[in-house]
């Protein structure tokens, strides 16, 4: 469980995806039979949009393993929660086990993806997203530091800027890490980067946001992917 | 004959001294173990170290133990919880200590603690401030950070069956820390929805075998947090 | 769909190359996958580092694969079995490599391979030969010996019901270090007598969740090897 | 597992206590309510002997609990077997765990008395039980050595003297040890010895066994215990 409050920041001025188009970008990228931990807010709607045809076993770091959609209002069973404390229903063949065994799974590199929230993402792969370091925070990491750090692929969906305009992709990351060079891949309102050793690279841009666009709200240098494209994603909000 | 079964929770709790080390079971709700931390307040026991994944909910169970000021340290992954002041008030005063651990750490190194594994390497926090001042190694060309074990005086856990062996099993995801917390406690001592008759339960569906627990106290319906909290309880 | 079972051993086994690292479960007979260890046999694979807690009995499953001149190296505890002298022999003769561990520590070992804990601290074996060139370290003024992790590249593995997704329920003693060795494996192999639907397993009952597990075997009877070895049976 | 051939040497020139007596004395020190690990071969028969009232719990390395007495002829289940490889039976109550959960009783002190056979007893509580050294002998551990770094009490069944007469209670072992310091008392066919700071303290004799005897067939200091008592066994052979 991480602290990804500036993901949930307001959407007033916001360009690009909306944050259901965000997820479902990011859902394009679910591998059929992957065994997939999506962080508390924005990540967690990446599962309604896999795409059909493609078997996805959801974990969650409190100890079920496939897990589905959240039940019917009054069907709610208080010991079968997810790791936000948000009630959830099993699939068939799903599993439950103790605290250890679960994060077994995701430190021994059990997972195959990972979504979570971000406050910044370095072009090193650094992810910030559990503290701002602001003396007076009461500090809380949860699961967040096995996560990057035991996870195969770790992904961002974030805006690209927080809601005062600040870049969140940059050179180095200035608030407390998370993981150091964890993450592969961005999913953002406007595009959607990878890491790659030599910084970030720009793979697909949402409609009408263009190279120049993205190299200002971005605070590190961008390069191109030869194959750019533009995100098409089914109108979502 | 073996009969770990305790009449009342006061029994269960009352040998819980001051400064003692407790691991507290669950995860939000799930697992907490209201009625063993209710008797512990009634007890008295003050100085307490905890262990828990977070600091509660509400103003009942391990977030009014918090609030009753009887908790001097909390070792914890998240300490936020659901309309919960008792902590952050507590710490913003500095009336209470607080070593935030990564949750995958906190549930090895409990784990650990039950194994008799003194320290182990993790690559979790490396490079992060919460490995400032942990030994740090490479192995295979990765860096990890060695993290020593966590055991306790005492754990108070919750499960949902029980027999006078301390077998038990769990209920769902409330499972959580229980397992690994009545291997790490000195005493463990856990209240269960029902006791059974030594092997009701099958050897093969026992997910803790009752070398790892003390005592085990029936509470037939054991209260929820969140319908403690949807009344606006408090304790005591 | 995900279905992770597989028509016949030798499909299971097919990609077992040589020079791989091979956990094969079983303690004694209990647990061992026969079935597997013989088509492995069939397959040629050669050269192979093996990690089982003896090695063998009989002339038959492990000490078959042993005698076939196919394991380089063994890593296990107790090196003897019944009736089994394919070991013994090799070792005189310097024809296969022994790696010596103590049985509990071959079990974390294997366990930490699971786990993503790349090495741990444990006084067992410490003041013994078996702690040479090893790096000791004291914790609370008790001197422990450093062990590093096991992996493998496939797992081969017996249990009871297995649905497609790969989960695992296993037959009394016959667990011993299957769960573990699912955990530690890249690709873990399971034969098992029954397959059965996805959710039939009861989610409070699974042992081995599918997520460590690659394929499925059904064996309706698998052989014994106490049987076999009554009967004189030798493999190939 | 371990290798307590010599603890099985033959029987001529025995003197003191049958081997049944040896685990009957040491069986009275089982007290109720105790989590036990009993090595193969004559600490196995201890269970045998425990007192009339007192609930013991079993525990086999290989991932039981609460077992019970061997099954009756025909009755054997190829599962349910000890670390020994013998068939078992479960007690109400029993429970099965993988490997690593056994050892975690073992290695994390939950198990209250381990009984074990010994090639050799150092007078600073060393044991050596697993190999004589021999450079042709295929070395084997099994458990042992996890037993005695774990458990909490572990003491050791053996005659006292080898086939040929050698003291196998002696100042240091020569043997390779299979842990350091870690054996808290010894039944042998002649005696009951403590392991205190200051070396062996004689606590029981045989009948008819003296104090001169017991400390030229020990190659150690042998301090005698104040109350000093003769082990006064029922009849078993």
């Amino acid at each position: 469980m991480s602290d990804n409050t500036a993901a949930m920041s307001t959407t007033k001025e916001r360009r690009g995806l909306t944050r259901p188009q965000m997820a479902w970008r990011a859902a394009q990228d679910i591998f059929d039979g992957a065994y997939v931990n999506l962080g508390i807010g924005i990540p967690e709607m990446v599962a309604r949009f896999v795409p059909e045809g493609r078997e996805v076993i959801y974990h969650t770091e409190n100890g079920v393993l496939g897990f589905g959609p959240p039940p019917e209002p009054g069907e709610e069973v208080p010991e079968l929660i997810n790791a936000g404390k948000k009630p959830i229903t099993l699939n068939p063949g799903a599993s439950f086990f103790h605290h250890a065994d679960s994060f077994a799974m995701i430190r021994g590199g059990h997972i195959d993806i990972c979504i979570l929230g971000a406050l910044q993402v370095g072009d090193n792969g650094d992810l910030a997203n559990w503290s701002t370091g602001a003396k007076d925070a009461v500090p809380a990491v949860g699961g967040a530091m096995d996560l990057v750090a035991g996870v195969r692929r770790v992904y961002v969906i974030a805006d690209h800027v927080t809601s005062r305009g600040e870049p969140k992709f940059l050179h180095r990351c200035t608030y407390p890490l998370t993981g150091a060079g964890v993450i592969q891949r961005i999913y953002s309102n406007l595009a959607v980067l990878d890491i790659t050793p030599e910084g970030f690279l720009l793979r697909e841009t949402a409609p009408g946001v263009t190279v120049e666009e993205l190299r200002e709200l971005t605070d590190a240098p961008l390069a191109v992917a030869e194959d750019l494209k533009t995100i098409e994603a089914p109108s979502l909000s | 004959m073996i009969d770990k079964r305790v009449a009342s929770a006061a029994e269960a709790v009352a040998d819980i001294g001051d400064g003692a080390t407790v691991m507290i079971g669950g995860f939000g709700e799930a697992g907490s173990p209201i009625e063993l931390i209710h008797a512990l307040i009634d007890q008295g026991a003050t100085d307490l170290t905890v262990i828990n994944n977070n600091t509660g909910n509400g103003q009942v169970g391990l977030a009014a133990l918090i609030a009753a000021g009887r908790v001097r340290r909390m070792i914890c992954s998240f300490p936020r919880g659901t309309s919960e002041t008792a902590f952050p008030d507590l710490y913003r005063r500095s009336r209470i200590e607080l070593e935030l651990v990564p949750q995958g750490t906190l549930a090895e190194r409990i784990r650990a603690g039950g194994a008799g594994i003194p320290a182990f390497f993790t690559a979790t926090s490396a490079g992060t401030p919460l490995a400032a001042g942990k030994e740090h190694r490479v192995f295979d060309e990765r860096e990890y950070v060695m993290e020593r074990c966590l055991t306790a005086d005492f754990a108070l856990v919750k499960a949902e069956r029980g027999d006078r062996l301390g077998n038990l099993v769990y209920n769902k995801a409330a499972r959580n820390f229980g397992p690994i917390m009545c291997m790490a406690a000195a005493t463990a001592i856990v209240q269960v929805s029902e006791t059974v008759e030594a092997g009701a339960l099958d050897p093969e569906h026992i997910v803790t075998p009752g070398i790892f627990v003390k005592r085990v106290l029936q509470v037939e319906t054991p209260q929820l947090e969140s319908a403690l909290i949807a009344q606006g309880a408090t304790y005591p």
